[in-house]
This record gives structure tokens, C-alpha cells and sequence, in this order.
């Protein structure tokens, strides 16, 4: 084998320099296809904490007969306080629904001189630990069937419609990226694919001088994963500086306050960037040990 | 060192290349190749270096059928033959230095012998001068004696030389067999192709002679023609 | 010059037949590259298509004095008939907006036993001819200072979030798609530099044999041509497949309703195959022409 | 018809590949270019055929200062120029007659003429069995007569030929230089590069010798050194 580091090192050197014109398709290919996957998977990461909040507000509310006893409040009360599913809990007396409901209706005086705190219903406000709808639907409605409740609401439909949304959006710029990566796997493999087929004299007359398949391969490996890594390299600042205009505009935005949330945090970007490094590295390697062999077979 | 047992070679388009070759070419002896322009002396010397592989028969190097010869043992069978080629083959990419060095890099010669060996031989075929230049910087004449340099530099056993002196003037071909003799006098087995014929009937050593891929003559210290 | 067709169909012919693996790689990258456009553009289409119905929800309610009088209601109606901006107007009368507020709060009986017909605002629910935000509230606004006008409201927050979101996401989908066109252009022109590299020699023996440019050229902007139009003609089938497919995706969702209206009309997916056609081809084109331009100077 | 006047080439690094060159060769005229390896013999065709320019001097041919002509009239320079290149310079995606008919067609030769002529002229070199094989499936004599048959095709008024019988046999070589000596007879100035003694002490023809760079000996009817 006698594979000596510094012969690769020098084999991987001048051929990077002289042939500029194939190096730098490489990189070009590596660099955009990357910026594009790190983009889209950056985005996604954005919307879904964009949307986090929205998360939050996925609550139930329990509604109390207004004549309700407080023995069948307290009971309600000592129930969702027990429960591991609840978050939290916010009970609205009477009163409180009264104070809310002369805050929602202000305009309407008439309205408000028609209510009394009395026929209004107290109610709990409910947090639940676990999100997911379908939890939040089965715990709620365990209280319906309390004494004293009178029902059970769940969150607006207009939350639950942004959470589709979210849910939506993510997982549509989710599947982008993947395919994508996808996209940008088989794009990089074709550039290296190309780039050794320029070269296929090169390697033949390397194996006719005796050089072992390994010999000449791993320059070319080694080739691949330097222009993997630079393409890499370049694709993260741009990708990073993407995500920040991207964030800026949407956060400067004053009518849109849907996203004013969008943000992604140092340690998303990290793992994306970690993402496209091992991506373009393994894709130069791979890609190299694969072209350079079809080529092998002299 | 090599022998030949009823060897064919066919080309696609049934163009028959050799046949039926038999030759028996013992250690330390130089052979000159000859006969009219595709009569099959490139492939006879491709068929040594497992460039290409005989349809029928069998082949002998240094006691070994490189017919069975698995394929990742390829890479050291040629290791042993040093291989002047008629097209030359130099790596586009390398200057004449790294050209020659790659043959003792490829059997991990240590770098203090690269670096002491290189300059010798290119001095020997004098391209001392134009050891920094790309292979597409040189003469058709540089070409060949850089292909040269890299067949003799690490000393194999067999030399195989496909018309070493074709772009060269007489002059120059007079030292460059001058060399080759001295070379096969230290024990290597040569075996060159020529169209030359004065080289051929100066030297006198043993001929072989094809005619359409078959062996018309094989005679010891024979002439050109 | 004596360019002749059959000359240049047979070299165009045989060069992509005897570069397979040249000829495979510029396809493959304009393919991948040209759908990746195709989809985004189609998805920003659908996206839009399916949220239009909500840019006519922007509506306004002009909520009048629960005690005014006829004339002056008809005077708001006949104002708002002879707008020019507004679309439709929907008359809520005083026993109308009773029996909406007894479906609405059906579930407390109290509330409606307090309120009655009198004491609630007879409103006009107008939809106007142009959806801005802006223009809206201006012609809001107007109604407002009228005699026996109570109040203006505008369309529900929510409603307004959804319509940014929409638009921000066609915004998004559009920017991306656009992103994705540059890079596919660069992608493409990269693959044919690449191609014509790995043929410099070729086109410098047929300079020395005494070629003109253009009778070097030719083939290849035809060759280009080719790879550039049989790219497009396989993205196309496989744009309109996966717009299919996520059309059929969304719309069968039970949970998610948001995006039931995603449709993407034959004519949209004819727009955009013509763009991917032309992308392919013009790329494929000018592409080989400065590709091979760069090794005419010999 | 072809005319060098104080014409020098240097190469970078230095090399000084043609140095003060003057020249004087008459229509029809047969001229053998001989020198030892590297003395400049290509470079001498290279301007000629305005693959290479002259850093200084100018050279004439057909009555034009080739150094004046604009950038895309040295396509038409190269029609009258046959040439047979040293690394003979084959299209590798051609066929042996499409490599030839490519001539023909460079300058718009209807398709009939190029039917009866290439195979004719194949014919002549001995290559029409391999008319369909492509470049890398000849060997080395055979591609040198594919590119002597494509320089030869359209009746260039100067044939320049860089050692077209390097890779020739003695008899196939005889053959070519007969061809040559025919197309010089019809009024086609022929600048031959060569190494073969043999072949310029039998023609006796005009013989310009070249050493690093400089012309050395100018002789009409001379011999090879
Ligand atoms: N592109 C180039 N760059 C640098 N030097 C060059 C280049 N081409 C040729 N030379 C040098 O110029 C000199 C003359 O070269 P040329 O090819 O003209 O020689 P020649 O007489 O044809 O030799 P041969 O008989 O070996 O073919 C040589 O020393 C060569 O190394
Ligand atoms: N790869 C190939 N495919 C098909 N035919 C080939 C191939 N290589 C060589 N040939 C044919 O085989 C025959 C012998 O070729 P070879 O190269 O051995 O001749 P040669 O004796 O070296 O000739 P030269 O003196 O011209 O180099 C020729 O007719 C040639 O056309
Ligand atoms: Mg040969
Ligand atoms: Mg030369």
C-alpha cells in the first residue's frame, strides 16, 4: 500500500489548483445545492418556533352551572389540580366573567345593563402539559360529566386552524428540504461523476503504471471531501446570512405580526450547519470512491 | 521470464491481432519487435502488461499465468515491468519530475530516493532542464524520453519499450540505446518494438518478426528485415 | 460558413450518443434542477389558489344605533349601494342579529332571556370590490361619521392574520421558487462547463483542422439545446405528479380544512411547463455558447 | 508562398524555441525540416499554421502577413494548410472516415464529394478495412496514416507534415513519401519534419536544419546530416 500522507496531501493539492475549472464546478454545485437544503431546513425550524406560541394557547375551558354549589366547584377544582395532564389553572369567578364580559361588550351598553354577575358562569381556565388535540379532547372531556359543569369548550377553531397551518407549513418545508438534500446528493454525486470522467485517461494511465486501485483512489476521495468541505463551508455564512435577512424582514414587518416570532436559535443553526458539513463531506467521499472505481476497471 | 503459449488476440470487428503466438523469452535477453504497421506488436507488448487479455492461450511472467493472476494483484505484475508506451501516457497534470517520480511513489519508494533518483535518470535521457515542465510544454521527442525516464527509473525486471525512438533524431536514439543495452546488461529483460532498422542490424540481438498478428520469424541475432 | 442541417444533426446525434455519461449528467442536472422550480412555483399557485377565499372574507360591519331611524338607515344603504368600492352589502336587521345572538349563545339561555330584539344594533355586513387593508378601512371610516351609525368594525383579527399568513407564504413559496430558478441556471450552466471541459480537446483539433467557431459551435448549442428540452420534458410529468400528488395529499386531510381549496388550474401547470421549457432550452443554449466559447481562443 | 522574416518564438521559462528564423519557400516547393529533438522543428509548423504567434519577425504565407489576420480568418488560413500533426491529433469521437470527411466538410464540401474522396483516400493509406473503427482502436501506424489522410483530403495548398512517418515501418513509410512526392508534383508546397535519415538522403530534396532554435544549414537538395 505505502499510502504516505504527504504524497496525498501534495496529489490533492496540485490537482485541486490545476484543475480549476472542474474544482470549481464541484464547489459551485456543493455550495448551492447545500445553501438550498440549509435554507429550507432553517426556514422550517423558524416557523415552527414562529408558531410555538400558538401551541401554548391550545387550552379548554370548563364551564360551571352558574348555580353551582362551591362543594362541586372545589371538587372540579381539587380534580384538574390533581391531574399530571394539567399544566396549569385559572379559575374565573363570577365576578371576573362579569369584569370580562363588560370588557367585551364596552360598546354595548344596553348589553352590559342587561347582565348580572349571577347569570354569568364561572368557569375554569385549563392548560394542559401535553399539546396534541387529541389528549387535550379526552381530558376535557372527562370534566363534562362532573357534577356542576355545565360544559366544556375547547380552544377557538381560529387556534386550532393556525395550528393545522403551522403543523401544515412545517411539514411542507420539512418535506422541501428533503428533497432538496435529495436533489442536492444527486447533483454533487453527477458533478463528481462528470469531473471524473474528464479525468478517466489520468486514472487509466495511473493503473498502467502500476498504482493500486487504493492508491489512486484515495487522492480522489480526499479530493472530493476538500471541495465537499469547502462547498460546505460557503454554503453555512450564506445559509446563516439567508435565515438572519429572512428573519429580519419578517420581524420589521408591521402588518405581520403572524411571524414576528420567527426566530432561529444559534444552536438550530449549529445543527444545520453540522448537517451540511457531514452531508458534503460524506457526498465528496462517497461520491469520489464511487466515480473514480468505474473508472478503475482498466 | 515471459512465454507465450498459443496466444490470440481478437479485436472487436474480428480484426485478429495475434495468433497463435508461441515465444519463450528467457531472463536478461533483449528482443527486438518487428513488422509492417498493424501487424500486432503493441498488442503483443499490451497482452505482457495486462493492458488487454489473450482470447486463446496462455501467458507467462516470471513464472506466473497472468491469466489467473486476480485482480487486485495486477498493480504489482506491472510494478515489475517497466513500460515505454508508443503514445507515451504522461499525466497531464504533473509536471516531468512528478511524472517520473509517480513510478517509484506508486511502490512506496521512500522520499529522499525519489528526490535523488528523479534527477538522475531525466539527466540521463537530458531533460534535466525541463523537469519543471507540464508534458504539453515538451517536444514529441521530450515526451517520449520522459515516458522513458519513467519505465527505467525504478529498475524493473522487464522493460518493455513500444517504439522508444520513433520521435527521436538518430543521435538521440543512439544514447537512448545505448542505455537500453546498458539496462539489459544488468540483468533486465527487454523487449522493445522499432520500425528502425538500423538500430535493429547494428545491435544484432534476437528478432521477432510478425506479419498480421502472426510470428513469421524468430531468429537470434537477427537483422530488420 | 456553409452550415448544413444534416451535418450538424448527425454531430449532434453521435456526440450525445458517444458521451453517454456527459450527455446523462447535463440531463439529470437540468431535469432535478428544473423541477425543483416547477413544483415551488406550482405550490405558491395552489397556496394562493386555496387562500383566496379568505381575501373575501375581509368584509366590514356598519353597525347602526339600535334606535335609529328609517330614514337614516336607508340613507346608510343607499349610500353604501352607490359605492363604487363596495361589492355587496347584506342588511341585518334588528330580529336578524336576535336569532344570530340566540344561535350563539343557545348554550346560555340566561344571556338571551336578557336581551332582547330592541335593545340590539341592526347592521349592514359589506364586502368590498378591492380587498386591501388599507382601502377598506378608508371606506369604513367614511360610514362611520354618518347620522345613526353606531360603530365601524372590520373584519375579525383572525381573519386578517390568516390573509397575511397567505400572503406571506406565497410570498415565500414565490421567493423560493425564484431562488431555485437561479440556482438551477447555475447548476445548468455549471454541468454544460463542465461537459464542454471535459471536450476542450476535441474542439481544439477541430479549430487546427480549420473550423470556423460557428461551425464548431452549432452542434454543441444544439446538443445543448437538447439536453436542455429533454431535461424540461422530464421535469414536467414529474412537476405536475407531485403537484398532484400534494393536491391530493391536502385536500383528503380530514383534520386540516385550510388548504381543501389547494387546486392548480391546467392552465397554471401549462404556464409553468412553458417557463421550464424555455428555462431548459434557453439555458442549454447560451449555456453551450459560452461554454464552448471559452475554448475557441486557441 | 511561405516567407519567415527574422522570426522568433520563445516559450515561457525562457525557452527560446525558434530564434531569428528567416525562410524563403517558393509554391511547390518540398522542403525536409531535420534537427535534433527539441531544436524547434513543431514549433516551426505551429506558426505556420497560427497555432502558435511569434514574439517577434513576421511570417508570410500565400502572400499574407499571418501575424495581421484578424481572429476569424484564421479558419480559412487553416483550409489551405493541410496538416499532419506529430501526436497526429485525431478526433476521439469520430470514426476513422468521419475523422477524414471532417475536412471536407470544415469547408463545406457537398456530401457527395465527401462519399467518393474519403474512401479514396483511405484507400490510399492502406485504411479502408478500418474506416469505421474509431481512433483508440488503431494502432499507432494507423493513426499516423489517419491524420496524413485528413491533411491530404482537400488538396491543401501546403501540406505541412510533422515526422509523418514515425510510427511507419520502412515500406509503409516508403509508401507515404511516394504520396507526398505525388501531391508535391501536383504544385502543393510540402514542409516535412523528419527524423529518418534514410527517406532525406534518398529524396534529395531542400533541407533546413535547425539547433536550439536556430536555422543551422539551409541546402537545396541535401542530405540528411
Ligand atoms: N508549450 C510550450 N511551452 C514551453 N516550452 C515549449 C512548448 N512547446 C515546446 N516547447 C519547447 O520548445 C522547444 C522546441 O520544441 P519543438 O516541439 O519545436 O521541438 P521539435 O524540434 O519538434 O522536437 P521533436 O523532434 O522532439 O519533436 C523544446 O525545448 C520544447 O521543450
Ligand atoms: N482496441 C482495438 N480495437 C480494435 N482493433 C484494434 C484495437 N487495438 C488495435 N487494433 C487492431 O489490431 C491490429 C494490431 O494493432 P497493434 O497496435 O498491435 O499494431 P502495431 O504492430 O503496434 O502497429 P504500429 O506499428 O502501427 O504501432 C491493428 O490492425 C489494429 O487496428
Ligand atoms: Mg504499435
Ligand atoms: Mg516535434
Amino acid at each position: 500500500m505505502a499510502l504516505k500522507v504527504d504524497y496525498v496531501a501534495r496529489e490533492v493539492g496540485s490537482n485541486l489548483r490545476r484543475n480549476v475549472t472542474l474544482t470549481l464546478a464541484s464547489v459551485i454545485t456543493v455550495f448551492v445545492s447545500l445553501a438550498l437544503v440549509g435554507v429550507a431546513f432553517l426556514t422550517r425550524t423558524g416557523v415552527q418556533n414562529a408558531t410555538q406560541r400558538w401551541q401554548g394557547g391550545v387550552e379548554f375551558i370548563v364551564f360551571m352551572q352558574p348555580a353551582a354549589s362551591e362543594d362541586q366547584i372545589s371538587a372540579v377544582q381539587e380534580a384538574l389540580d390533581e391531574s399530571p395532564q394539567v399544566d396549569s389553572v385559572d379559575f374565573i369567578d363570577q365576578q371576573e366573567a362579569y369584569e370580562e364580559f363588560t370588557d367585551l361588550f364596552a360598546d354595548s351598553p344596553e348589553m352590559i345593563q342587561s347582565v348580572t354577575p349571577e347569570i354569568l358562569p364561572p368557569s375554569f381556565r385549563v392548560e394542559p402539559t401535553d399539546k396534541d388535540v387529541d389528549v387535550i379532547r379526552a381530558l376535557g372531556s372527562e370534566f363534562e360529566s362532573k357534577p356542576g359543569v355545565k360544559q366544556v369548550v375547547f380552544a377557538a377553531e381560529a387556534i386550532r386552524t393556525l395550528q393545522d397551518f403551522s403543523r401544515l407549513l412545517s411539514l411542507g418545508l420539512f418535506s422541501g428540504a428533503l428533497v432538496l438534500l435529495g436533489a442536492a446528493v444527486l447533483l454533487i454525486l453527477n458533478a463528481i461523476r462528470m469531473a471524473m470522467f474528464a479525468r478517466r485517461r489520468e486514472i487509466e494511465v495511473m493503473k498502467l503504471v502500476g498504482a493500486t486501485n487504493w492508491f489512486i483512489r484515495v487522492p480522489f476521495m480526499v479530493e472530493g471531501l476538500v471541495q465537499g468541505l469547502v462547498g460546505a463551508l460557503l454554503a453555512i455564512p450564506a445559509v446563516i446570512g439567508i435565515i438572519n435577512f429572512i428573519e429580519s424582514k419578517l420581524t420589521d414587518t408591521e402588518t405581520i405580526n403572524l411571524f414576528q416570532g420567527f426566530a432561529v436559535h444559534s444552536s438550530e443553526q449549529f445543527g444545520v450547519a453540522i448537517l451540511l458539513l457531514v452531508v458534503g463531506c460524506l457526498v465528496g467521499v462517497i461520491g469520489s470512491f464511487v466515480a473514480v472505481t468505474r473508472f478503475l476497471d482498466v | 521470464m515471459i512465454k507465450l503459449e498459443n496466444v490470440t488476440k481478437i479485436y472487436k470487428n474480428d480484426v485478429v491481432a495475434l495468433r497463435e503466438a508461441n515465444a519463450d523469452i528467457q531472463k536478461g535477453e533483449f528482443v527486438f519487435l518487428v513488422g509492417p504497421s498493424g501487424s500486432g506488436k503493441s498488442t503483443f507488448i499490451r497482452l505482457l502488461n495486462h493492458e488487454e487479455q489473450p482470447d486463446r492461450g496462455r501467458i507467462f511472467v516470471a513464472g506466473k499465468d497472468i491469466g489467473k493472476l486476480s485482480h487486485w494483484k495486477v498493480p504489482y505484475l506491472r510494478r515489475n515491468i517497466g513500460c515505454v508506451f508508443q503514445d507515451f501516457k504522461l499525466l497531464p497534470n504533473k509536471t516531468v519530475a512528478q511524472n517520473v517520480a509517480f513510478a517509484l511513489e506508486v511502490i512506496g519508494r521512500p522520499k529522499h530516493v525519489v528526490r535523488t533518483q528523479v534527477p538522475a535518470i531525466l539527466e540521463l535521457v537530458g531533460l534535466a532542464h525541463k523537469a519543471k515542465n507540464m508534458p504539453n510544454e515538451l517536444s514529441g521527442g521530450e515526451q517520449q524520453r520522459v515516458s522513458i525516464a519513467r519505465a527505467f527509473v525504478n529498475r524493473p525486471l522487464i522493460l518493455l519499450a513500444d517504439e522508444p525512438t520513433g520521435n527521436l533524431d538518430p543521435s538521440t536514439s543512439v544514447g537512448i540505446m545505448r542505455l537500453l543495452d546498458r539496462i539489459n546488461r544488468t540483468g533486465t529483460t527487454v523487449v522493445m518494438c522499432t520500425h528502425d532498422a538500423g538500430i535493429v542490424d547494428t545491435m544484432r540481438r534476437r528478432v521477432i518478426e510478425l506479419d498480421h498478428g502472426t510470428i513469421v520469424r524468430d531468429q537470434d541475432r537477427g537483422v530488420y528485415g
